[in-house]
């Protein structure tokens, strides 16, 4: 299908067709086990470290503190439980942001089943994590606390530096380490990164939201940190991950870092006023409709609005059958029929949070398809509307 | 243009949905579901000599939502009160060729706002309303 | 490098091009998040429940028994892990063999930590496990057996069936479900599966052993099995497996499940020839050279010797120089410097179980390919066993 | 080819040892290692007027065991007693342009092997051995 409008790249991306150039040669041609030692093994091997190097470079780290796992989930559930698992006897309390991905809450709340004391520290109305909320949160069992970096589904980014600050100061006066962990699945490839001046001991990639293929992702590990292995077999990844390595997928996640640290610049600053024409349109060509997250300190990417008296799906539906794909809350639960857990933390109403667009741009995102969405929502939402028992306007 | 996950019959009730709107001065009007699991039917009816002459819906609710309260419309237009009484809210899904599993509390909605419209009617006309009606007012769907 | 003589596809196959060929299209042009509501998530949706129905297919499941996994190892982890920690309540003690991949030993070992007790049946000299000896360790606290289909060093193949007759019994004297999960990662697409026949209610497949892609794999979870999920996050899997799916890997899963349906017979009928070939001219043309493994209940692709007075790893060496890749032991561990726990399991002192060599072989084996390691590894014997200390034949 | 995970050094080393054999008569004799670790490395010396005239070794073991083995006959040949009593691991490592981690217990034994036939020559002349020599008899990787 030609003439699709997609505005979901915080879903996913395509893989960009230079990354999946750079994986062709890891199927069929070079196919070695990386742990096997004859020649095979030893050219897949070389090539999963070359890219080792790619994705530490995209974050300032070294390589050998970058561990690859299936996608952004299991960096974040290896972050979570195997700090949690490895620190037990030190504490079994854990901190988490109110707006984390279900990643990281659910992973949290399996933790909770296991022993552990969970605090979930509240945002404010633009979707911000108060340093000083973390900071009071610490207990003297405290082990690990998680802030994402960037909100998948509002956009607004975390101030980690700070976080990482006062987690310091708190590790000083308890005397003992409080491991820091980000997810940095919305950021990586989209904002510089550099893990020492954020301060973190974790931070979580997905390949597949930076042009990369699906089912890879990372876990920077800063040095000297232990964690419990949360895959167990085999001694691959420097005993850190078991089983093969995926290696085309490994490949492609290195091609694709290695992209995006070439390209973050120039497509932010394409990004940005895209973004910037997108919100102004919404909020000025439709009445009662709010924007979502922080107004500046949010994703150059990322626009989320709540659109009052109808419901986000059936806009969706509508967008769909004009060939433009946006989505409702998070991809991961735009199955679920619960409001978005990020809606209802900042403050908004059920009905409100139900009646929320999420439109995310990237590389192919142009400024008629931003037209286009100015052309077409409009006179869906009315038309919803007057279906809509709620709108004032409905009722003649 | 994909259809998502719905039917042709879901899609075409969803993007050009039957009676909707408002009655002035209906014989009954029902409203169910609310704003926490995110969906509300209110449904308008006009009654002459036991028979549903008229009916009107106004939905706030995902494509689903909207679809089925427009089949239900459809299925009880020109019905008796007790024909309509009868209808399921499995009829009404499979009226639409089939529902995705976790949008099935759809239709219930849409078969109890028929019902309440019926009970408002009821008790305008007979001072008591339909025996035992009670719409769920929690979110019906699996968690 | 052309010429090269893979002999190691029981570590890793080549991903099939017809199967590379189904999955191109999933990269850059069809690269939705099956969760989306549009158009884009929906023809991802479509093609990994094709993908399950294929795999389903091949073990005689229902597609909705089948649960995608990053691999083998994820698969094992999930079963272990999974049923552990749902039936937690009923019972603390897990059964395995002593041949199990690391995937189910050391995740074993993890539970153990955790207050599980496992006990680990021994096997024979031929690598096969009792079902006498399963029966005698179930106890009441029991609530999972896990025993593999076919080793991945020796090529035994278990009684699966005769294990779950035994299961059956103590399950219905007990009262109370013992859940029975095999590691079929070596025998599915290599030999028929039935899992209503085998008797299991959990087995794990990984794709790239049967010319698929690596970084996915399956779990088979009988219909009604209750297990906590491994990674927690998104809805995805039916809530059983949350994370964005790798969509062209399973894509690519699907069609090399098929390939191998269709193919397995014939492949075999080439194989076992060959297979039987290898064995026959190692240990006649070789002096002091002995099968591992069962001799007849074996898989039809591997072939396992002792090489008596010489270490495995210089024997790799030197045909790695002629081009020739085999591995010693399995490849997960090859980087380890233990003599295999299952040549250790089988009763073989240390000596002979660090000489030990594993030829597995494949869809791309040729019967010149057989002969040229009958040619080539005489002199390579003969030539290490000169410098041996332990060689009688060295001392002049 | 590839040349595995070793040094164009080390893989010339193993394909073509230096030193393999036995020497009938040695002044010194020196076994290390073990069969559980999977490396044992039998040394031979013939010394003549405190110079170690000729070597040889035989080694049961991995690529690492049998390059260390020659690297380390290379070393001593030729030297005095005390010049080769110098010989560490590490020199034999280096001399092979290095070694993968997991291998480097490979060139501890090597050194040891060396000790060891020195050993038993300083007992066979003197009646005392090495002061202070023990060779480790359990593996010495990490696990
Ligand atoms: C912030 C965030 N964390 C984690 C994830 C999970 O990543 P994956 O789907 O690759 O497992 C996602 C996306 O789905 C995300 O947006
Ligand atoms: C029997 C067996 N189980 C499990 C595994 C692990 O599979 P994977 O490497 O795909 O995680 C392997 C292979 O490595 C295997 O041979």
């Amino acid at each position: 299908m030609s003439n699709r409008t997609y505005l979901d790249f915080a879903a996913t991306t395509p893989t960009d067709p230079s990354v999946l150039a750079a994986m062709l040669p890891y199927f069929s041609e070079k196919y070695g086990n990386p742990s096997s030692i004859h020649s095979f093994g030893q050219e897949t091997r070389a090539a999963i470290e070359a890219a080792r190097q790619q994705v530490a470079g995209l974050i300032a780290a070294k390589p050998e503190e970058i561990v690859f796992t299936s996608g952004g989930t299991e960096a974040d559930n290896q972050a979570l439980e195997g700090i949690a698992w490895a620190n037990e006897k030190n504490g079994n309390h854990i901190i988490c942001s109110a707006i984390e991905h279900h990643a990281v809450l659910h992973c949290a709340e399996f933790l909770k089943k296991r022993g552990f004391a969970v605090t979930v520290v509240p945002v404010d109305q633009d979707g911000l994590v108060s340093p000083e909320a973390v900071a009071q949160a610490i207990t003297p069992k405290t082990v690990l606390v998680s802030v994402m970096h960037a909100n998948n589904e509002i956009g607004t980014v975390e101030p980690i530096r700070e976080i990482s600050e006062v987690i310091g100061r708190r590790t000083k006066d308890e005397g003992r380490k409080i491991y820091f962990h980000t997810d940095a699945v919305q950021t990586a490839g989209h904002l510089p990164i550099n893990v020492a001046e954020l301060g973190v001991d974790l931070l979580s990639i997905s390949a597949h939201k930076l042009y990369g293929p699906k089912g890879i992702g990372a876990l920077y590990i800063k040095k000297g940190t232990r964690l419990t292995p949360f895959l167990h077999g085999g001694g691959q990844e420097n005993n850190r991950r078991a089983s093969t390595e995926n290696v085309p997928g490994i490949v492609g996640f290195g091609a694709a870092a290695d992209l995006a640290a070439q390209t973050m610049a120039e497509e932010n600053a394409k990004l940005l006023p895209l973004r910037d024409k997108l919100i102004k349109g919404l909020t000025t060509l439709i009445p009662d409709v709010r924007l979502n997250g922080h107004a500046s300190v949010r994703l150059p990417n990322n626009v989320n609005v709540s659109v009052k008296f109808i419901e986000g799906e059936s806009m969706l539906l509508n967008l769909d059958m004009l060939g433009i794909a946006a989505s409702s809350g998070s991809a991961c639960t735009s199955g679920s029929l619960d409001p978005s857990h990020v809606l209802l933390a900042i403050g908004l109403p059920h009905e409100i949070a139900h009646g929320s667009l999420r439109f995310t741009l990237g590389k192919q995102t142009t400024e008629a398809e931003i037209d286009l969405v100015l052309e077409k929502l409009p006179p869906i939402v009315d038309k919803l509307r007057r279906m809509s028992p709620l709108y004032p306007g409905g009722k003649k | 243009m994909s259809m998502g996950p719905y039917s042709a019959k879901v899609m075409d009730h969803f993007m050009n949905p039957r009676n909707v709107g408002v009655i002035e001065n209906p014989d009954g009007v029902g409203e169910v579901g609310n704003p926490v699991c995110g969906d509300i039917m209110k449904m308008f009816i006009k009654v002459k000599d036991n028979i549903i002459t008229d009916v009107k819906f106004q939905t706030f609710g995902c494509g689903s939502a909207i679809a089925t309260s427009s089949m239900a419309t459809e299925l009880i237009k020109g019905k008796t009160i007790e024909e309509a009484l009868k209808l399921t809210n499995v009829a009404v899904a499979e009226a639409l060729d089939g529902l995705p599993k976790i949008k099935m509390h759809c239709s219930v909605l849409a078969e109890e706002a028929v019902q309440a419209a019926i009970d408002d009617y009821l008790k305008k006309t007979t001072g008591k309303g339909l025996p035992g009606f009670k719409p769920h007012d929690e979110p019906l769907q699996e968690h």
